[in-house]
C-alpha cells in the first residue's frame, strides 16, 4: 500500500517536473480562437519545436501579462495601439525585416495606407518596426436578417443598437465599445485618441443608456454561439469584429454585417517578440512560418479575418471562400485608428467599470 | 421514527426535482444528435467521441486530477503532521496559529485568490502548473487541519505515554499509534481537500492566469466559442464517476449500519 | 501551606519537543508564506498609489479605498451584490431548513439516501452546475437570463447543499427524545419548533448562512451564466486584477468586501448570542 | 515511639545501589508546586505502593519514573545512574496506565506484541537488508571480491538474515502468547480491545507491559475502574505475578487497602510530599502523623498532652502509654484504633459515656459512644442497646502517641 502511494508520488511528481521542462519551445501568447491550431502541429512537425499555446480575451489584459516578466512569452499577438504601449514602455525587440520573408510590398494598401512605413518621421511611433502583420480588419454590426433590416441599420447607424427593439450584444472590450459611443454620437468630429472629458462622459451615458429599448447582453467570443444556427440567432444585432462576422456569415446565410457610415475602428493585429522572450530565433521561424502564402491562406479561411498580403486577399476574393465586400477592409473617411494614450487608457478602464458595474 | 405527512413528501419530492432536473438535462442532451443545447434533435454518441479527440479539454482533465492528487496528498500530509505539533505548541502560538489557519476558512474565496495573485506577482513567481498546485496546497491545508486536529485532542494522550513506554521511538509512536487513532479525520480531511481542488475554480483561475494551464474550471469559464455539447459529455461522465461513488458509498453505509445492528 | 520555592535551577527539557516540533514545521510554512504573507502583501499593495505589480513606492495612501467609496455607481454595485446573495441565502434557509429537518426525522435508511441525493450535486463541477440550470432556464424561460431573478436562483440552486448540510448535522444530533418530551409538555408542534428545535439548531443554521453567503456575494460563474456577462462585485475585482493589472485597487475592493462580510457575520453571531440568552 | 527520621536515605555505607532513588524532587505546574522533597529509594523486587488521596503528587511521581513527565528539580538514579533526560521509550520501565491506555486499532495480540514489534523494526526488513548489503560491498571492496562473489556472500548472508528474521517472528509469536497465559488471555488474540471487559483490558494492559521485562513496572491506579470482587482477585493476582516476576512493582493508588493488602512499601503521600515510608504494618500501627492515622483505617483522634515519658493526658486523665522522647508537657495527637477500644461495665472502664448509634457492617457492629470529651467509635461483635451507658476500656500499648500536626 506504501508503496504504491509513493509510485504515484513519484510519477506524479515526475510528469509535472517533465511538463516544466521544454527542449525546444515557444510560448505564443495570443487572443482567444484566432488560430488554425492544426497549424501549429504543422509548425511542431516542420520545425520540430513545441508551440505552447496560452490565450487572452482581449488587450487590456493582455499587457499586465507581457509586463509580468517572469511570464517571458516567445511571441506575442496584441493589436497595434497595444503594440504602441508595449513599445513605448521598452517591452519590445525591434523586429529585423531581413529576417521575415513576407516582405512588406506584399502588404494590403490599406495597412501602409494607414500605417506608413514612410520612415519620414523617427519620432512618430510606426507599427511596422515592432511588428509582423497578421490580420487586421474593423468593428462592424452583426446583424440577423430576418430580425433587423439593413435599411433600418443604414438609417441608425450605431444607434441601432439601442433604439431597436431587439437583443443585442456589446462586445465586452473596452475600447471598441467606447469608440462604437463616440462615433455614434460624434462620428467625424472626434478624435477617438484624444476626445474631450465631454465627450467621454457622453460616450459613457450612451453606453449606459437606461432608456435603450434593446437588451443588451455583454459577451464577447460567445457570439459564435449565439449567432451560428439560422432561425435561432440569440442576439438580432451583436458588435463584431470583421473577421468573426465572415466566419458566421459564411455558416448563417441569414445574417449581414454593416459598418456604419459615422466611423469606425481599423485595426490591425500582429506578431511581436517581448524583449525577455528566450526563443527569438523560434519566433521569427514561427512568423516565417504562419506569413507564407500557404498557412497564412489556410488560416484565414479557417478563421475568416482578412489577412494583410495581398495575394492572400485575392486568392480568397477569387475562389469566393469569403465575400469580397466583408473581407476586403476599405479605409473610409471617419474611419480611424488607436494610439496609445496613457490618460486615455486611465480614464477609459474606469469609464468601463463603471459602466460594466451599471448593467 | 416518525412517517412523513403528505406535504412534506411533496415538499421534498419538489426539491429533489428541481435540484435534478438541470443534471438530467445536462446528460441528456449530451446523446444530442446537433449542436443544439435546446432543442433534442436525435440520439448520437458523437460528443463523446469529439471529447476523447479535444486535446484541450482532455488536458484540462489531466490538469485537474493531476492538481487534486498532489495537492491533496500533500496538503493531507502537512495538514495532518500541523494537527499533531499544534497540540505541542505553546497556547498562544496554537492560538495564533489557528487563527490564521482561520483566515482562508472565513474570507471569500476571491480574497484568498487575489492574495496568492498578489503573491506570485510580487515574487514575479511564473504562474502555472507550479502555482496553481502551490494555491490548491495552501488553501486546503487549513481545512485539513480543522478536519484533523479535533481527533488529535480527542485521542487519549495517554496512547502515546504507552507507545513510548513500550519502547516506540517518536517516529514509530507517530506512524503506530497516532496516525492510526486520527485515521478518520485524516480521510475526511483528505476528501475534503480532493473535492475542493477537484472543483475549485475562483483560485485556480488567478492562481495561474497567464498561463497556459487550465483545469476543467478554467476551461469552462474562458471558454467562448464552440460551447458544443462535448461539455455536456464531459459532465455526464463526471456525473457516472459521481454517482458511481455515492451508490457505493450508500450500499458501504448501509451494509455498516446493518452490521451494527447485529 | 508553607511557601515553597524551587531552588535548583530548572531541568531543560529540550530533547522532548523536536520531533513534534519538527513536524510541524511545513504546516508554518504554509501559515506564514501562503496565508499571512499574501494578505499582508494585499494590504501593503491596497495602501500603495497605483503602481505597476512590480513597483512599490511604501507611500501610504487610502487613494484605492477612495477610488472606491467615491463612486457611487461601484458602492451600489457592491451593495446590489450582498443584496442578491442575501435574498439567496434567506430563501436558501427558507427551502434549506424544512429540507433539513424533514431528513433530519426520516428513518436512518432514509436519511442516509436522502443526505447523499442532496449533496451529491456539490461534487458535480459548480460551472457545470451553473451551465446546466443557464441551459434548463433557457429551455422554459429565456427571458429570465439577465435579471436578478435568475441570478439569485442560480445562487441558492449551486449553494442550497452547503445550507441543507451544517443544518442537517445539527439536527440529526439532536436527541429524538427532545420532540416527544417537549409534546408531553403540551407543546404542540409548531410550538415544539420555535421553543425547542430551532434554538438548538441555530449553530448550524448559521454556518449554513454563512457557506451559503460567502460565495453568492464573490461569485463571479453565475453572473456570467445566469446574467448576461453581468458584473457584480467579483468580476469588478477580476476586471480590477487582470484586465487592469492594477494589484493595489483590486486588492482594496476585495478587502473591503472581506470586511463587510465578516461585519455581516459577525452580527449575526451576535444576535444569534442574542436569542439565544447568552447561554454559549 | 521512636521519632524516627522521616525520609532519612542517607545510607551512604550500603555499596549495592538501591534499584531506584528519587533525590529532592520537585514539579511545578503553571506555577502551583505539586510535588516537593521527594527523597525515596526503591529496591529491587520490592512491591512499592504510593499511597494518597487525589492530588497528592503520586501519579505526578510515577510519571517522572516513567520518564513521562520531567521533574522541576530533583533526580531520578536508576542503579546509581541518573536517567533525567533519557525518553521513556529508553527507560528500563513500563507503565500500566490507569485507563489501560489500550491501542483502540489493534487486537489483544498486537497490543501485546507491540512493544516486541517496535523493538524488532520488523516493518523496517527492508531497509536491514539493503544495510546489509551495503555493508557487504564495503567488506567485499576492501576483500577485492569479484561480482558474482559478492552476489554469492550477498545471498547467503541474506538467506541467514531472512531465517534470522523467521525465528525472531517465531520467537516473538512464542513469547506473546506465553504472557497471555500468564494473564489467562488464552484464545482472546484477536479481540477487540474494546469488547473487553475491564478486567480483561486490565489483563492486557499487564501483559503488554511485562512483555517488555522491565525492571521496574509502574502501576497508576490500575485496580480503580473494576468493581470490588473483580479488585480483589487482581489484587491477589498481582502480587502474584509481582512475586513471580521478580520485578519491582511501583503501584500508585488511593485506596488504603489495596496498599496494606499489596505491598512490601506503602509511601503515604498527601499534598504533595511524603508523609511516611514503612511496611504495611507500621504504617497501620505506628502512623506518624494524623494524617496518616485517619488516611489508613479508622481511629478515633484526640488531642492530649504527654506528661512526661509514658504518660499522656487527654479527656482530663491521665494514661499510661507505651511513647517516649516527648517534651515535657508536649502537645500531642492521640490514636486509638476502634478495634482497640473494648465496652465494659462502666465500672471497669477508663471512661464512660452513652451509646448513641449501632450500624451493623457484617463481621462487626461500629458503635458511636459519646462521652463529656468527645464521641468514640468502636468495633466490636457483641451488639449494645442503644442509650445503654457504658464504660470503656483499652490497652496502654493500644494508646499510639504521635506529634501534633497542624
Amino acid at each position: 500500500m506504501k508503496k504504491i502511494v509513493l509510485l504515484i508520488v513519484l510519477s506524479l511528481t515526475l510528469s509535472v517536473l517533465a511538463s516544466c521542462e521544454a527542449s525546444d519551445s515557444i510560448k505564443l501568447f495570443m487572443p482567444t480562437e484566432y488560430i488554425d491550431e492544426s497549424l501549429l502541429e504543422a509548425f511542431e512537425e516542420e520545425y520540430g519545436i513545441q508551440v505552447e499555446l496560452i490565450v487572452f480575451d482581449s488587450n487590456e489584459i493582455a499587457i499586465p501579462q507581457i509586463e509580468d516578466q517572469s511570464n517571458a512569452y516567445d511571441l506575442v499577438i496584441p493589436s497595434d495601439y497595444a503594440i504602441e504601449e508595449l513599445a513605448v514602455k521598452g517591452l519590445l525587440d525591434t523586429i529585423d525585416w531581413d529576417r521575415i520573408d513576407m516582405t512588406k510590398d506584399l502588404l494590403d494598401p490599406a495597412i501602409t495606407q494607414l500605417w506608413p512605413d514612410c520612415g519620414c518621421d523617427p519620432a512618430d511611433f510606426n507599427v511596422l518596426n515592432y511588428s509582423v502583420p497578421y490580420f487586421f480588419g474593423n468593428v462592424g454590426i452583426l446583424y440577423d436578417s430576418t430580425r433587423v433590416t439593413l435599411t433600418q441599420l443604414e438609417a441608425l447607424g450605431w444607434d441601432a443598437l439601442n433604439d431597436i427593439d431587439e437583443d443585442v450584444m456589446f462586445y465586452d472590450s473596452t475600447r471598441d465599445m467606447i469608440m462604437v459611443a463616440l462615433k455614434a454620437l460624434y462620428a467625424g468630429e472626434v478624435d477617438i485618441n484624444n476626445p474631450t472629458d465631454a465627450q467621454l462622459a457622453a460616450a459613457e451615458a450612451w453606453l449606459a443608456d437606461t432608456t435603450r429599448v434593446s437588451n443588451i447582453t455583454y459577451a464577447s467570443d460567445e457570439i459564435f454561439d449565439a449567432m451560428l444556427v439560422s432561425g435561432s440567432t440569440q442576439y438580432a444585432m451583436a458588435v463584431s469584429y470583421s473577421g468573426d462576422a465572415v466566419y458566421l456569415m459564411s455558416e448563417n446565410d441569414d445574417l449581414g454585417y454593416y459598418v456604419p457610415a459615422s466611423g469606425s475602428n481599423v485595426w490591425l493585429d500582429a506578431f511581436v517578440i517581448p524583449k525577455n522572450a528566450e526563443n527569438k530565433d523560434a519566433a521569427y521561424d514561427f512568423i516565417n512560418f504562419m506569413t507564407s502564402f500557404d498557412n497564412m491562406l489556410l488560416n484565414t479561411e479557417y478563421v475568416g479575418y482578412t489577412a494583410p498580403r495581398t495575394d492572400v486577399i485575392s486568392d480568397v476574393i477569387t475562389n469566393e471562400t469569403y465575400p469580397e465586400s466583408s473581407y476586403r477592409m476599405t479605409v473610409r473617411t471617419n474611419d480611424s485608428i488607436f494610439r496609445y494614450n496613457t490618460e486615455l487608457k486611465v480614464k477609459m478602464a474606469e469609464l468601463w467599470a463603471r459602466v460594466r458595474a451599471q448593467n | 421514527m416518525s412517517k412523513h405527512t403528505f406535504t412534506s413528501k411533496t415538499f421534498l419530492s419538489i426539491v429533489l426535482l428541481l435540484i435534478y432536473i438541470p443534471i438530467i438535462s445536462l446528460v441528456v442532451f449530451s446523446f444530442n444528435d446537433s449542436k443544439s443545447l435546446i432543442q433534442f434533435t436525435g440520439f448520437s454518441l458523437e460528443w463523446y467521441v469529439k471529447l476523447f479527440e479535444s486535446g484541450t479539454i482532455m488536458d484540462a482533465v489531466f490538469t485537474t486530477i493531476l492538481v487534486a492528487i498532489i495537492s491533496t496528498i500533500a496538503s493531507t500530509l502537512i495538514g495532518t503532521l500541523g494537527a499533531i505539533s499544534l497540540t505541542k505548541n505553546k497556547k498562544w502560538l496554537r492560538e495564533w496559529i489557528l487563527n490564521f489557519n482561520n483566515i482562508p476558512i472565513v474570507n471569500p474565496e476571491i480574497v484568498t485568490a487575489i492574495s496568492f495573485f498578489v503573491l506570485f506577482g510580487a515574487f514575479q513567481i511564473e504562474r502555472g502548473l507550479m502555482t496553481m498546485i502551490i494555491a490548491h496546497i495552501a488553501f486546503s491545508v487549513p481545512y485539513v487541519v480543522i478536519t484533523v486536529y479535533p481527533k488529535v485532542r480527542q485521542m487519549d494522550a495517554d496512547l502515546i505515554s504507552a507507545s513510548s513506554d513500550l519502547g516506540a521511538t517518536p517516529l514509530q509512536t507517530l506512524w503506530h499509534v497516532i496516525l492510526p487513532q486520527i485515521r478518520i479525520g485524516i480521510i475526511a480531511g483528505a476528501a475534503i481537500a480532493f473535492t475542493m481542488s477537484f472543483d475549485d475554480f475562483v483560485i485556480s483561475y488567478f492562481a495561474s492566469s497567464g498561463s497556459a494551464v487550465k483545469n476543467i474550471s478554467i476551461y469552462l469559464y474562458t471558454l467562448k466559442r464552440g460551447i458544443e455539447p462535448t461539455i455536456n459529455a464531459l459532465s455526464a461522465l463526471i456525473i457516472l464517476v459521481i454517482g458511481m461513488k455515492i451508490t457505493f458509498d450508500y450500499f458501504k453505509t448501509q451494509k455498516n449500519l446493518m452490521e451494527e445492528e447485529e | 501551606m508553607k511557601p515553597f520555592v524551587i531552588s535548583k535551577p530548572k531541568i531543560k527539557t529540550k530533547r522532548k519537543w523536536t520531533f513534534e516540533g519538527f513536524l510541524g514545521v511545513p504546516y508554518q510554512a504554509v501559515i506564514g508564506f501562503l496565508i499571512v504573507i499574501p494578505i499582508v502583501l494585499m494590504l501593503i499593495y491596497s495602501f500603495q498609489s497605483r503602481a505597476s505589480s512590480q513597483t512599490f513606492t511604501l507611500i501610504f495612501t487610502l487613494d484605492n479605498y477612495l477610488r472606491f467609496i467615491n463612486e457611487p455607481i461601484f458602492v451600489s454595485l457592491m451593495a446590489e451584490s450582498i443584496g442578491l446573495a442575501f435574498v439567496a441565502t434567506l430563501i436558501s434557509l427558507l427551502i434549506g431548513y424544512p429540507l433539513a429537518y424533514i431528513i433530519a426525522r426520516s428513518n436512518t435508511k432514509t436519511k442516509t439516501l436522502l443526505i447523499l441525493l442532496i449533496t451529491a450535486p456539490m461534487w458535480i463541477n459548480m460551472l457545470l452546475r451553473t451551465k446546466a440550470l443557464e441551459q434548463v432556464i433557457l429551455m422554459t424561460a429565456p427571458e429570465l437570463i439577465g435579471t436578478n431573478v435568475a441570478i439569485i436562483i442560480g445562487m441558492t440552486y449551486v449553494y442550497l447543499p452547503f445550507m441543507v448540510l451544517p443544518i442537517y448535522t445539527v439536527l440529526s444530533k439532536i436527541d429524538m427524545s427532545l420532540y416527544e418530551s417537549a409534546s408531553d409538555l403540551g407543546a404542540n408542534k409548531l410550538q415544539t419548533l420555535i421553543k425547542v428545535i430551532i434554538p438548538l439548531s441555530i449553530s448550524g443554521v448559521l454556518s449554513g448562512i454563512m457557506m451559503v453567503f460567502l460565495p453568492s456575494a464573490t461569485t463571479l460563474v453565475v453572473p456570467k451564466y445566469l446574467g448576461a456577462g453581468r458584473f457584480l462585485i467579483g468580476n469588478l475585482i477580476e476586471n480590477a486584477m487582470i484586465a487592469q493589472g492594477d494589484f493595489g485597487y483590486g486588492s482594496s475592493i476585495a478587502l473591503l468586501m472581506a470586511g463587510l462580510i465578516l461585519i455581516f457575520l459577525y452580527l449575526i453571531k451576535k444576535v444569534d448570542k442574542y436569542t439565544e440568552g447568552g447561554d454559549e | 515511639m521512636e521519632k524516627e527520621p522521616l525520609n532519612n536515605v542517607k545510607n551512604t555505607q550500603k555499596l549495592d545501589e538501591p534499584l531506584i532513588k528519587l533525590i529532592d524532587l520537585a514539579k511545578e505546574f503553571n506555577g502551583q508546586v505539586v510535588l516537593r522533597g521527594i527523597d525515596l529509594e526503591i529496591e529491587a523486587n520490592e512491591f512499592v505502593t504510593f499511597l494518597g488521596p487525589s492530588g497528592c503528587g503520586k501519579t505526578t511521581t510515577l510519571r517522572i519514573i516513567g520518564g513521562f513527565v520531567e521533574p522541576s528539580q530533583g533526580d531520578v538514579l536508576f542503579q546509581g545512574q541518573s536517567i533525567l533526560g533519557i525518553p521513556s521509550h529508553k527507560r528500563p520501565t513500563n507503565t500500566v496506565f490507569q485507563r489501560y491506555a489500550l491501542f483502540p486499532h489493534l487486537d489483544v495480540y498486537d497490543n501485546v506484541a507491540f512493544g516486541l514489534r517496535v523493538k524488532q523494526e520488523m516493518l523496517g526488513r527492508f531497509t536491514r537488508i539493503k544495510d546489509l548489503k551495503k555493508s557487504l560491498k564495503i567488506e567485499s571492496n576492501s576483500n577485492g571480491l569479484t561480482k558474482s562473489e559478492f552476489k554469492k556472500l550477498f545471498q547467503n548472508h541474506k538467506q541467514a538474515y531472512l531465517a534470522n528474521v523467521q525465528k525472531i517472528k517465531d520467537d516473538m509469536d512464542e513469547k506473546v502468547r506465553k504472557y497471555l497465559k500468564l494473564v489467562g488471555l488464552e484464545g482472546y488474540e484477536n479481540r477487540r480491545v474494546h469488547k473487553l471487559s475491564g478486567g480483561q483490558q486490565q489483563r492486557v494492559a499487564i501483559a503488554r507491559a511485562l512483555i517488555n521485562e522491565p525492571k521496574v513496572l509502574l502501576l497508576d491506579e490500575p485496580l480503580a475502574a473494576l468493581d470490588l470482587k473483580l479488585r480483589q482477585e487482581m489484587q491477589y493476582e498481582l502480587k502474584e505475578i509481582q512475586r513471580r516476576s521478580g520485578i519491582t512493582f511501583v503501584f500508585v493508588t488511593h485506596d488504603q487497602e489495596e496498599a496494606l493488602t499489596m505491598s512490601d512499601k506503602v509511601v503515604v503521600m498527601n499534598h504533595g510530599e511524603i508523609q511516611q515510608v514503612g511496611t504495611p504494618v507500621d504504617i497501620y500501627n505506628e502512623p506518624v502523623n494524623k494524617f496518616v492515622a485517619t488516611f489508613i483505617g479508622e481511629s478515633n483522634i484526640i488531642e492530649g498532652v504527654m506528661k512526661t515519658d509514658f504518660l499522656v493526658h487527654f479527656d482530663d486523665q491521665d494514661f499510661k502509654c507505651i511513647d517516649k522522647g516527648f517534651a515535657l508537657n508536649e502537645e500531642v495527637d492521640i490514636v486509638i484504633r476502634p478495634e482497640d477500644i473494648d465496652i465494659v461495665e462502666i465500672k471497669d472502664g477508663w471512661i464512660h459515656g452513652i451509646v448513641t448509634d449501632v450500624v451493623f457492617k457484617g463481621v462487626h457492629y461500629e458503635i458511636d459512644v459519646k462521652t463529656n470529651a468527645r464521641t468514640y467509635t468502636i468495633h466490636t461483635t457483641d451488639v449494645q442497646p442503644l442509650g445503654k451507658e457504658v464504660g470503656l476500656s483499652f490497652l496502654p500499648e493500644d494508646i499510639h502517641v504521635m506529634e501534633r500536626s497542624n
